[in-house]
C-alpha cells in the first residue's frame, strides 16, 4: 500500500479545531514546513506538544492556536519563545502545562488505548494547583497510596519529519527519536514529512528509531522540511537564520509572509 | 599535560570543577546549564569513569566518551555513544534514581524550592518561561538535585519562588513525606550553597576566591543563615581540570554562555567556529 | 567498573524464598544454564515469568518452586510442560495465571515504580473469577470507565541469557527481545549469562535489543548457556535434546542429576 | 508455476486456503497453529500483499517476505524483516486493533467461548496446559478472532469451556456491552463454522469435501443449529494455491503437523530436513 501523498494534501486534512501534535524536541527536528503549511491555512487548531519549540512558536505568532498543552516551550539556546510569551502574558491563551513524565504516562496511556495512566509526578508542586488542570489525585486501587492519574494525549493529528520514509510508510529517525514513535501509536493520524522517500529502508543502527508503516497514514518528500533546527546527521541547527526568526518573529505580517512561503530549506 | 597553562581562572571554570566533583558511581550525568555539561565531561574524564554521558542531551548518542563540547553534540559525540535509548527509557531511569542532574533555576528561594515555569501569576505571567520541564518528576524520584545560577542576584534568588516546580525543605515536604528530591546544593558565580534540612535557610559552604559573605548578602534576596565561623574559600581549579577543560573538553569556549555576562555575538561566533569540528 | 562474575557468585546471592524471572520465551533464549544451576541449589524460590518454557520446567521438576506466576507454560511444538502438569495437577502449586498485556502491563508499572497498572484487559473471562487473584477491577478516575488494575512486577533476580555483553555490563541480544529489556528495569538484581563477554559492542542493528549496562548488576561468559532452546543466530533449537529433556523430565532423580551436570550446551 | 500440480489436497491444504481470505487491510497477520501461519503467508504472497508477516513471531523480524515456513522461522525468515519490534508495542498494536489473529483453542463452544488454559477445575486441573495467554487481551481489543481446530472431535467442540479465556456470543457479552473480539469463524479439519451473534449457537457455513452434516455433528459435543438449506461445500484449494504451498511455502511439509492424526515421528524428521534449509 502506497503511501506517498503531499504537504498540502496532509495539511487541508487536519480537521478545523483538531488537536494537533509535532514530533521532535525544541530545536532538534521539528516539522517546520508542516508547521508552516498550517499556520499559512489560518484555521485554529489545538495543540499538545511534548517539547515545543520554533513549530510552536509560528503557529501562535500565525494566531492559529486556541489550546496549548506542553512539557516544555522554547527556542533552547536562543531563548525564550516570543511568541508562546505573548500569547500567555498578553493574549490569555488557554493553556495546560505538564511535567514531562506526565506528559510521557498521558501519551502511553493512549498507546495502551486506556483512559489513564498512573504516575508519581506531581507531588509538592504547583503545576497540581492550578484550576481546570486534568489532573488528579487519586488513591492506588490495590494499595491505597496517593497517585497522580493524567489523562491520555491522543492527538487527532500528529506531524513528523523523518530523515527518510519508505513508499509504504516505513520511518527511520537518525539521532534522538524524542517522543515521536510513542505519538505515532498515540495519534489518529500520523503524517511524516522527510528528506528522502526511498523504495526500502536498509541498514539501521540500533541509534536510530524506526516507525512502523502500521503507524503511518502518509508520507511526502520534503527535503529541508525540519527548516532551521537540526536534523542530524543532515545538517546542524542553522544559528544564522533561528537568529533571524527570533528576531522578526513578534511581528505578525512577517510570520504571515514567513508561513506563505514554506520553510526555508 | 602542558607545564603552561594559566592558573588564572574565569568563573565559568570554577563552576565546571565544583559541578565535576558530584558524580558518584554508576548514573547519568546531564545537566541544564553548559557548565554542568563540561563538568559531566570532566568527572568521566578525570574522577567518574563509570558514569553515564549523553550527547549533549541526545537519548540516542547514549553513554558517550568525553569528547569537546560543541553547540550541536550530536555531531561530535553520537559516534561514540554505546547504544541508542529514547524518552521512555529516560524517565524509567529517573523513577529508578539513576540520574545525577545539574538544574539551572531561574528562581532558587531559602528553602530551596525552584522555578524555571514562571514569573508572576502562571494564570497571566509576567514572563512566561518554559514551563517546569522535568523538574517535577525528578524531584519525586531522585535523591537529590544540584543547582547552577549563572548570575546571582537578587533576582534569582529570592525569598519565595513564584511557581514552584521543584519543592525545598521546610513544612510542606515534611507533610507530604517526600524524602527525595532535596537540593544537594547551589552553585553561582559567587560560591558554592547550602539549604537548611528544616528549610530554616540557605547557607554558604564556601565562597570562590575574591568574593565576600557581604557581596553574596547584598546580592540575595533573603537573609543568608550566618556562617558558623570563617567561610571557606571555594577549591580553585586544579592545572589538570583548567588543562582538560581549555584543551580536551571545550576548546571553542562554550562555557562562556555561562559568564554572569556573556559577551554579545557569542552564540554566533560558536556556531561558526564549531564547523571545523565538525565531521 | 567491570562487572564480570560468574554463575555460581550469581546463583549463591539469590535469596532464599525471592522472587526469581527469567527472560526468553517458550523454547527460545531461556537461561537454562542458570536455571540448572538454580535448581541444583535446591533452595525454594518464588517464580515470575511472561513466557515460561523448560526452565521453569527444570525447577519444578527439582521441587524449587514455592510459587508461580506465569503468563504461558509450556514447550511449544514439543507440548505441555510435564512438570508443570504435575505441579498443577497434583502438587497443589500456588499460582497466578497473568493474560500478556496484564504481565506486560505489571512489568512496565515496575519500570515507572508504580504500584499498578491499569488496562483493559480481563473482561468477560475467566481468570479474573479465580479466588485470591492479585487484580482488581476499578473505576477510572478521571472518566470512570471500568479498568482492571494489575500489580507491579518487580522481581527480586532476572537471569537473562544474551548473544553477548561487555565487560561493563552492556547487553546485546540478536533475534526476539520477548520482554527482557522491560524486565531488566523492573528487577531488583539483574544477572546476564552470554555466549561471549567483549570488550566493546559493535555495529548493532534495529532488529536487535540492547540493555544499558545500569539495568545490569553482574554479567558471565556461559557458552550454551541456552541449553536445547534456540538462540538466534547461534544455534536453533535441538529438537533431539529437547526431546529427550521432555521423555525423561517426569523423574525426579533424572532432573536433579541433569540440573547437577549444568545445561548441555 | 508448474502445471502438473497434483489437484488431491489434504485437509491441512484445505485448511490453508479456507484461513488465507480472512486477511484485508494492514493488519499483523499472525497463528497459533503452523497451518495459519502459512495461510497468512499465502495470503501475502497472492492476495493481501499489504499484510505484516513476523518471523514465526520474532518480534525482532518484524514485516517479512513470504519465505518457506520451517521449525526455526528467525533463521529463514529474519533477514528478510523491514525493521525490529518488541512485545510492549506488540500489545500497542493489538489495542489499536491492528492484529489478526487466527487461535488454535482446545476447546471451542456453542457461543464461540475458547478455551487452553486447563481442563477441568482450574484450581486444581485434569490438565493444565498454557494458560490463558493474550486470548483475554485479544478478545477486548481487536475486532474479530478466528479459530482452527485440528481435530473436530466432542472433547474440542463442547456444550461449555471448562475455562474461558475467551468469550463467545451470549449474554454475558451482552451484559458486559463487549463489542469487539467476537468469533469470526471456527475452521476444522471438517468444515467451516460461524456463530449465532445471539449465542444460540453454532452453524455450518460450509463442509470440506466429501463431509457430510451428519459427520460433523456425530464430532460435535453439542447440537449443530439446523443449516438453512443445502450446506456448501469448501472450496478447494485452486492449483495456484496448491502450488504456492507445496512449492513454495512449505517445501518440507511441516503443515502435516496439523494434521488430525501427525505421523510419528514428523518433528524430528522435520528438525532433520529443515538442517538443508538453514544458512
Amino acid at each position: 500500500m502506497k503511501k506517498v501523498s503531499s504537504l498540502d494534501a496532509m495539511v487541508a486534512a487536519v480537521p478545523p479545531h483538531g488537536l494537533v501534535s509535532f514530533g521532535g524536541g525544541g530545536m532538534v527536528r521539528k516539522p517546520m514546513a508542516a508547521a508552516a503549511a498550517l499556520a499559512a491555512r489560518e484555521t485554529p487548531v489545538r495543540l499538545s506538544v511534548f517539547l515545543a519549540g520554533p513549530e510552536v512558536d509560528l503557529l501562535l505568532g500565525a494566531g492559529a492556536v486556541e489550546q496549548l498543552d506542553y512539557a516544555y516551550v522554547g527556542l533552547d539556546a536562543l531563548g525564550l519563545s516570543p511568541n508562546f510569551r505573548h500569547a500567555r502574558e498578553k493574549a490569555g491563551l488557554p493553556a495546560v502545562e505538564w511535567t514531562e513524565a506526565m506528559y510521557i504516562a498521558g501519551v502511553e496511556a493512549a498507546t495502551r488505548r486506556v483512559p489513564f495512566a498512573p504516575t508519581r509526578s506531581g507531588l509538592g508542586v504547583d503545576l497540581m494547583e492550578l484550576p481546570g488542570i486534568p489532573f488528579r489525585r487519586f488513591p492506588c486501587p490495590l494499595t491505597g497510596e496517593e497517585l497522580t492519574a493524567v489523562p491520555a494525549i491522543r492527538p487527532d493529528v500528529l506531524f513528523l519529519h523523518a530523515n527518510e520514509v519508505d513508499t509504504l510508510g516505513n520511518v527511520r529517525i537518525t539521532g534522538d527519536g524524542f517522543l515521536d514513535a510513542q505519538l505515532a501509536r498515540a495519534a489518529r493520524t500520523v503524517y511524516v514529512t522527510a528528506e528522502r522517500v526511498v523504495d526500502r529502508l536498509e541498514g539501521m543502527s540500533e541509534r536510530e528509531t524506526t516507525i512502523s508503516r502500521l503507524w503511518v497514514s502518509a508520507v511526502a518528500e520534503v527535503p529541508g522540511g525540519a527548516g532551521f533546527t537540526a536534523l542530524y546527521p543532515d545538517h546542524p541547527l542553522d544559528y544564522a537564520q533561528a537568529g533571524d526568526y527570533v528576531a522578526h518573529c513578534a511581528d505578525r505580517e512577517w510570520v504571515r509572509a514567513y508561513a506563505a512561503k514554506g520553510a526555508p530549506a | 599535560m602542558s607545564s603552561a597553562v594559566d592558573p588564572e581562572f574565569t568563573v565559568e571554570e570554577q563552576v565546571i570543577t565544583v559541578l565535576a566533583d558530584i558524580y558518584r558511581g554508576e548514573v547519568i550525568a546531564v545537566s541544564a546549564t553548559v557548565c554542568g555539561d563540561i563538568a559531566a565531561r570532566l568527572a568521566k574524564a578525570l574522577y567518574a569513569p563509570e558514569i553515564v554521558l549523553m550527547a549533549g542531551g541526545s537519548m540516542a548518542g547514549f553513554d558517550c566518551a568525553p569528547t569537546p563540547k560543541v553547540l550541536n553534540d550530536e555531531w561530535v559525540t553520537s559516534p561514540t555513544a554505546a547504544r541508542g535509548s529514547d524518552w521512555t527509557e529516560a524517565f524509567d531511569f529517573i523513577s529508578a534514581g539513576k540520574y545525577a542532574i545539574t538544574m539551572g533555576p531561574v528562581q532558587v528561594d531559602r528553602t530551596g524550592s525552584c522555578n524555571i515555569s514562571v514569573l508572576g501569576d502562571w494564570r497571566r505571567p509576567k514572563v512566561a518561561m518554559i514551563g517546569s520541564r522535568g523538574i517535577p518528576d525528578d524531584m519525586v524520584r531522585l535523591a537529590e538535585m544540584t543547582f547552577h545560577v549563572r548570575r546571582h542576584s537578587p533576582r534569582a534568588l529570592v525569598e519565595k519562588v513564584d511557581f514552584r516546580c521543584g519543592l525545598g525543605f521546610g513544612p510542606d515536604r515534611d507533610r507530604l513525606g517526600l524524602t527525595l528530591g532535596v537540593p544537594r546544593m547551589l552553585v553561582t558565580d559567587l560560591g558554592v550553597f547550602d539549604f537548611d534540612r528544616t528549610g530554616a535557610g540557605m547557607s554558604v559552604r564556601s565562597l570562590h576566591p575574591g568574593v565576600t559573605f557581604d557581596d553574596v548578602q547584598q546580592a540575595t534576596g533573603f537573609a543568608l543563615l550566618p556562617p558558623d565561623g570563617a567561610v571557606p574559600t571555594t577549591r580553585p581549579p586544579s592545572e589538570e581540570e583548567l588543562y582538560w577543560i581549555r584543551e580536551r573538553l571545550d576548546p571553542l569556549g562554550v562555557r562562556r554562555l555561562d559568564s554572569p555576562k556573556p559577551p554579545p555575538g557569542l552564540l554566533a561566533e560558536l556556531a561558526e567556529r564549531e564547523r571545523e569540528l565538525l565531521p
